[in-house]
């Protein structure tokens, strides 16, 4: 039995040939040109992006089919990422039980929210999950401080017991690994004036990303995510043809929190600190940001949205007014200032403003997110191509 | 002793008395119409029967469960099947899953975690759903989205969804409502078929005496909140409480 | 007693921001169908329309006093406000003392227009568009805001004080037989916000005006079919909505100093104070804004933080609003004076 | 796995494909640290708050870092340069190879400033990292530099466990802590408050707050005074009236405010307005005690600040030598004076690279011996030491009060006492830093 259709296989393979070669796709210009400050592949960047492309998917296996918008998905990152970085300072600095706590944590946390929360719907639900993960967010900002270390962040340190791990004898905070395999492993090609750096810490986040995203599929495609995308349209309909929505909203709730376990348990194997600010309503927002701008209820959509915002957070930050000199030093003096005076306002400190303007941009024109660009642009495409094709008859048949 | 009895049904809304005394029997096989001037309450009687109001006081017995406090989902899976005034679909889903999901529900109960086989690959719940919009007529537009169709297409395809179930009894609540009068033969047409055919129990609230009278097998005649006369179609015709209760709502 | 009866003027006067906010909050979702993310941002602009106002007065003539010395060691650069130039020390120092009242005057038009702005330019397309939408295109206008006013005026808060008339306080308690001395500026707080609602409530109840748009908020179509203008009227509801936010910020300054994410730091409260009071319901939001904002007061006493950590609760001030919205979310489903059927899909 | 270098980020050549005509050999000889500069230049990370509320900290590091690079590479006036005791750095860059720096933006979050450092690090080549404006994040990033092999300088941070517990070989202090403004402040206290006095703490609930607390506390006590209460505030709080309240009636004659940025301006604004200062309590003058000024933020509450004691690391209306040659060029290049953070930031930048000069090297293991123990004069604080045990440096603590008639907008602050540095010592195993350990420097690669 096939699991899944061509047309999805074709979209998997699609996001596994751009995960593969990511290193080399998002590092587009020569490491010492002045455009490579546009470069993202970059190892912690490169997981970043699988990481919340992990969230996102969950999420919008919630948002995006059932229709109920958690306003506190975040918290179930967070408690993913204390129990990884808890797993660390326990037992080993192995990332497999860590991620297998952090999924099951996150699981059960957001069944006990869920159960709660999906007792109402529509803003009722979001505001309910808000305040949840609102007060574990001050929780664990305050009170909870033995527990998840408070404002600075539950770390790793020398003393932890880690009883499966070997005596460390370096000094050295261990590190996090599978098997041997260093996460921060990297392996840097040098191509000319180009840098290309492989990490295996992207790599295991890829294959991660990849499984999320199939399951993702499997889940659209089933009997159950019928039932989900019915919950969005018409509840009503649905208990009088015998569905209780209850529990296909509270599986759905706890799939999705547990994604959200799985990325902060990742997030944590890659970088062992857990902050509480990763569970603040804030992180929650920006989840919801991130579907809602590659498009809600489509697979590839959220991936998208979480590159597009971590994109802007991670490189238009770093563009200072230094940058910007070094890029229009060859205008004449007036015209240079003027133009990084203009533009020092979006860039560095100013990048939240990009990142503002740019929702609203694709709110406004792009009504269905970044995916309806892209299919637009392929619509745009396949018409031209027809076009071209009609008048010169020279069209082959394509290939299936 | 009916598929569905109701005894002593009162409900009120603050002081308002909607049902008073209710009593009704409706028997297996039967179309059962349920008639009775505006506001006398047939909405209210049978939301009693699908789980959306609650009695205050009296029993409604389905196939011999009662069907009071338990939830719709509940009552779906014992065998009742309900039309609404204004169809009541999945808009957002296309004809062809709107007519898939009552075919799960009644294979995999109220709630199965079914994540990870395809739809597509339940070669029987697709056979099922087939069969069922051949039967309505509406084949050609399974890939349409629901919420792009006529109102008659939406009210055969959400009746379609019921009948996928193999209800045993199916609730119709004007099931002709604002038809055009081609539709509406053809919707009389098409319960009777699945009457003969399938011998599923009804239960039809119906304005139009025309759809009532080719269609019941037994009426019941609800005014103020409680039922007046039950008999055959041929006796209520000339019935004085009848014509007494319409005619004192014409007055009006 | 006298501790209780300051908190419940503590409560009453954090609620009254709540409030504020939240009663815009309704009357643009109530009125226009739409989730309003930037309301924080126009709270905090009215805020900044006191602080312009401040900077515009002390723009100053300046002279150089080559008897001082500035930190460098050069002549020091004097400055003397036009103001106080023009209409003399006296009287020049009074009006730049009065900044925030005047503020008031400044803020009315400013934020009409901000509001008649917002809404003919943006939200208006977004009518028909799904919450989601609305959300993200609503906060993605917050950002840019805030982000507009940071690099105008920082990120530091920048203070605003009261006219030293308001400085000080008064023993509120003395008329009930009590001792508690309450801050004079943070009195006016709560009776401005009580006359605003109140004139809110006056208008939509009295005037011909609010009752086509309560009967707008009730059906849309209807009244749109009687050939009454509704959107024209719901335009000038939404420019009302900014107003009251705006105020509600003008007002607040004097109690803390206004900084470019107070907005923010509103929008998520008001949010929820929204929904406990149920959705599209205005007595509900004000009723809501003030019974949060009392409690929280109350969560804050060394007595209640002490009993509820003897509860296994400790640190309930953090929580406090929180676990209320919860409770009352989980007792009455839709609030405490929500419609059915209003964002409940 | 031969190819995979063990530790991290190093640079080794490599074939490709055979889609691609010969390519490049490049092969590097292996690096003995974590981006070993290699060219002509250097590259610093600057990770300062450029969004949140300490954005305008954040900009005033940011000024004082660009200055100290262009008198790194031989611009401007050369500032604290000229007055430094070691005179190893002569404006040839650091090791003759020219200055360079990346900025990011930590947003004061302890995710965002890693994933801020880490791309510095891993991206830019950044040999060395510096900058934060909160005690959370500069702990984070410590930790993160200490895992990747880089020098950390930390900007501003005042918790206790930056140089207690979380105490990391690669990572240095320059700024002071909780203890050493508690043992500059409760003398000054003493004397003008007098010994019989009890104090009311309200403090942040958060790590720095409950450090604070708990030195000041100590300190006070061991003065004479009593603490009646300590009561602790949520981060988010925005209205402090109902904390204020309850100090009316609870007996107290003191307000503690362990607060800092905002939160500090609101609990203050609110004491004021409540009216705190006009009351006698116990036959004496109530008073508010503000532990940690800093001069930008105390701009923020305006009049309220007239009159209340603090401390502060560094001020620009000290008259020393090293603090004039600073506000001079500070002042010049900007046109206002600059603040303690922009101090602690230039002075950390020009430690750095006079270490590097006096080990040869950018080793991390190299730039920590020559910092540890490292005695120095002429940056603004006095005689000064960077104590090998936990890396604090150990220098004179200033005690100030918010200036009663101000002449101008930078003039906020007045300095009441220097406090000297044998006051505010303590040794390296003290109870409240104790708990963590410094372990072994780490070059990375």
């Amino acid at each position: 039995m096939k699991t899944i259709s061509k047309a999805d296989m074709r979209t998997l393979f699609f996001v596994a040939i751009i995960a593969l070669f990511a290193p080399l796709i998002l590092n587009p210009f020569p490491t010492e040109s002045g455009w490579a400050q546009f470069n993202a592949g970059y190892p912690d960047l490169m997981q970043r992006f699988a990481i919340y492309g992990i969230l996102a998917i969950g999420f919008n296996i919630l948002f995006g089919l059932t229709g109920y918008l958690s306003f506190g998905h975040a918290a179930f990152l967070g408690v993913g990422s204390y129990s990884a970085v808890w797993m660390f300072k326990l037992l080993s600095m192995n990332i497999i039980p860590a991620l297998i706590l952090s999924v099951i944590v996150a699981g059960l946390f957001s069944l006990l929210i869920g159960f709660i929360s999906l007792r109402r719907s529509g803003i009722y639900f979001s505001i309910l999950t808000l305040a949840f993960a609102q007060m574990s967010f001050a929780l664990a900002y305050s009170v909870l401080t033995p527990l998840t270390n408070g404002e600075t962040g539950l770390q790793i340190t020398l003393n932890d017991p880690r009883i499966f791990a070997a005596e460390n004898i370096s000094g050295n905070l261990p590190v996090t690994s599978l098997f041997g395999l260093e996460m921060r492993d990297t392996w840097t090609m040098q191509l000319g004036a180009w840098d290309f750096q492989f990490n295996i810490g992207y790599y295991i986040c890829a294959i991660f990303l990849l499984l999320a995203f199939y399951i993702s599929i499997r889940i659209f495609r089933s009997p159950f995510g019928m039932m989900l995308r019915a919950i969005k349209t018409n509840q009503t309909r649905l208990n009088f043809t015998g569905i209780n929505t209850r529990p296909y909203t509270l599986a759905a709730f706890v799939i999705s929190g547990m994604y959200a376990g799985l990325a902060g348990g990742l997030m944590a194997s890659m970088d062992p600190l857990a902050g509480a600010e990763r569970m603040q309503w804030t992180a929650s927002g920006e989840i919801v940001l991130m579907t809602i701008l590659g498009g809600t209820g489509t697979l590839l959509g959220p991936v998208m949205g979480a590159g597009f915002i971590k994109y802007f957070e991670n490189i238009f930050s770093k563009i200072n007014d230094t940058v910007l000199h070094g890029w229009f030093s060859w205008m004449p003096d007036g015209l240079e200032n003027v133009i990084v005076w203009i533009l020092h306002l979006f860039t560095g400190k100013g990048w939240h403003l990009t990142l503002g303007i740019m929702f609203m941009m694709i709110v406004i024109f792009l009504p269905g997110g970044l995916m309806e660009g892209i299919s637009r642009i392929g619509k745009w495409w396949k018409h031209r191509n027809a076009k071209n094709n009609n008048t010169s008859h020279t069209s082959s048949t394509p290939a299936e | 002793m009916g598929i569905l009895t109701v005894q002593n049904v009162n409900k009120s809304f603050g002081g308002l008395k909607a049902l008073h005394n209710v009593n009704l029997d409706i028997e297996e096989g039967k179309i059962h119409a349920i008639i009775g001037p505006n506001g006398a309450g047939k909405s209210t009687l049978l939301n009693c029967f699908v789980g959306k109001l609650t009695p205050d006081t009296g029993t409604v017995m389905f196939d011999g469960h009662s069907l009071l406090g338990i939830k719709p989902h509940q009552i779906n899976q014992l065998g009742v099947s309900r039309v609404f005034q204004t169809p009541e679909i999945f808009s957002e889903l296309t004809v062809w899953e709107n007519t898939l999901i009552p075919c799960f529900a009644k294979r995999d109960g109220a709630f199965t975690l079914n994540a990870l086989s395809r739809v597509s690959d339940n070669k029987d719940m697709a056979e099922k759903a087939e069969q069922m919009l051949v039967d309505v007529d509406l084949i050609d537009k399974k890939d349409m989205l629901a919420s792009s169709m006529s109102r008659g297409d939406k009210r055969r395809l959400e009746m379609a969804m019921c009948l996928s179930q193999k209800p045993k009894l199916l609730l119709l609540d004007e099931p002709t409502a604002g038809m055009a009068r081609a539709d509406t033969e053809s919707t009389i047409e098409l319960l009777k078929s699945i009457q003969k055919k399938l011998k599923i129990t009804m239960a039809i609230i119906e304005h139009d005496m025309s759809v009532v009278f080719s269609l019941a097998q037994k009426i019941s005649v609800l005014a103020q909140g409680t039922v007046i006369v039950e008999d055959v179609p041929e006796k209520i015709k000339g019935h004085p409480k009848v014509k007494e209760a319409y005619l004192g709502e014409a007055q009006v | 007693m006298d501790a209780i009866l300051l908190q419940i003027l503590n409560g009453l006067d954090k609620g009254s921001a709540y409030a504020l906010i939240a009663l815009g909050l309704t009357l643009i979702f109530g009125t226009l169908g739409v989730v309003n993310f930037a309301h924080g941002a126009l709270f905090m602009l009215g805020a900044f329309c006191a602080v312009s106002l401040q900077k515009l007065m002390s723009v100053s003539k300046i002279t150089i006093d080559p008897s001082q010395l500035d930190f460098l060691g050069k002549p020091l650069k004097v400055k003397t406000p036009y103001v106080v130039e023009w209409f003399g020390p006296k009287f020049g120092n009074a009006i730049i003392d009065w900044n925030v009242p005047l503020a008031i005057i400044v803020a009315i038009p400013v934020m009409l227009l901000v509001g008649y702005v917002m809404e003919r330019g943006l939200i208006k397309h977004f009518y028909k568009r799904p919450h989601a939408d609305q959300i993200l295109v609503t906060f993605g206008l917050a950002i840019v805001i805030q982000e507009l006013v940071k690099a105008n005026f920082g990120a530091n808060p920048i203070p605003t004080p009261a006219p030293d008339q308001f400085v000080g306080s008064y023993n509120i308690g003395a008329l009930i037989g009590l001792d508690a001395s309450y801050p004079y500026w943070r009195l006016i707080y709560f009776a401005f916000s009580a006359i605003i609602i109140s004139s809110v409530f006056a208008f939509l109840r009295f005037t011909t005006f609010g009752m086509v748009v309560r009967a707008g908020m009730a059906d849309r179509e209807t009244v749109g079919l009687l050939g009454i203008n509704i959107d024209r009227r719901f335009t000038i509801m939404f420019g009302i909505a900014a107003a009251v936010a705006g105020l509600a910020g003008v007002m607040y300054t004097p109690i803390n100093s206004p900084n470019y994410h107070m907005g923010m730091d509103f929008l998520v409260l008001s949010f929820v104070v929204v929904v406990v009071g149920g959705m599209g319901s205005l007595p509900g939001a004000v009723l809501a804004g003030f019974l949060l904002g009392v409690l929280e007061s109350f969560a804050s006493m060394n007595e209640v933080k002490g009993f509820f950590e003897m509860l296994y609760l400790p640190s309930i001030d953090q929580i406090i609003i929180y676990l209320v919205a919860i409770i009352v979310l989980l007792t009455r489903p839709r609030g405490l004076m929500g419609k059915a059927g209003v964002m409940e899909e | 796995m031969s190819n995979f270098t063990r530790r991290g980020l190093i640079k080794t050549g490599a074939t490709v494909g055979a889609g691609l005509a010969m390519p490049t050999f490049i092969t590097s000889p292996l690096a003995a640290y974590t981006n070993a500069p290699t060219g002509g230049s250097v590259t610093l990370g600057f990770n300062v708050p450029q969004s949140g509320p300490y954005a305008d900290e954040g900009a005033d590091e940011l000024r004082a870092y660009k200055l100290a690079v262009e008198h790194l590479n031989g611009g401007g006036d050369g500032g604290m340069m000229n007055t430094f005791s070691s005179k190893s750095l002569t404006g040839n860059g650091i090791l003759g190879k020219k200055v360079e720096y990346v900025t990011g933006d930590t947003q004061t979050k302890s995710d965002a400033a890693r994933a801020s450092a880490k791309s510095m690090i891993e991206k830019d080549n950044a040999v060395m990292i510096t900058g934060g404006s909160s005690s959370g994040v500069a702990i984070a990033v410590q930790g993160l530099c200490q895992e990747a092999g880089v020098i950390f300088m930390a900007g501003l941070t005042h918790s206790n466990d930056t140089t207690g517990k979380d105490k990391k070989a690669n990572g240095f202090r320059h700024f002071f802590n909780g203890y050493m403004s508690a043992a500059a402040l409760a003398p000054v206290l003493e004397a003008r408050y007098g010994k019989d006095r009890n104090a009311y703490h309200l403090t942040a609930d958060y790590t720095w707050g409950w450090t604070q607390q708990e030195s000041i506390a100590a300190a006070t006590e061991a003065k004479g005074w009593n603490t009646v209460n300590n009561v602790l505030t949520p981060l988010a709080t925005t209205d402090f009236s109902s904390y204020v309240a309850p100090v009316l009636n609870s007996g107290a004659d003191i307000l503690v405010l362990n607060h800092y940025g905002g939160n500090m301006i609101n609990s203050l604004t609110s004491a004021v307005q409540f009216g705190l200062r006009d009351k006698i309590v116990n036959g004496k003058n109530f008073e508010i005690v503000v532990p940690l000024y800093s001069r930008l933020m105390a701009r923020g509450a305006g009049e309220n600040v007239k009159g209340i004691f603090g401390s502060t690391n560094w001020h620009w209306s000290l008259s020393d030598e090293g603090s004039k040659a600073f506000v001079k060029s500070f002042g010049t290049k900007y046109g206002f004076p600059p603040s303690q953070a922009a101090h602690t930031t230039y002075v950390q930048t020009l430690l750095y690279a006079d270490a590097c000069e006096r080990s040869g090297t950018f080793n991390p293991c190299g730039v920590s011996e020559a910092l540890e123990g490292f005695k120095f004069d002429g940056m603004g604080n006095g005689p000064t030491e960077y104590r090998a045990e936990d890396h604090q440096c150990f220098k004179d603590v200033l005690v100030v009060k918010g200036k009663e008639n101000p002449t101008s907008e930078f003039d906020v602050l007045e300095v009441v006492e220097i406090t000297p540095r044998a006051q505010v010592e303590y040794s390296a195993d003290h109870p409240m830093f104790a708990g963590g350990a410094l372990g072994k420097c780490n070059p990375g690669a």
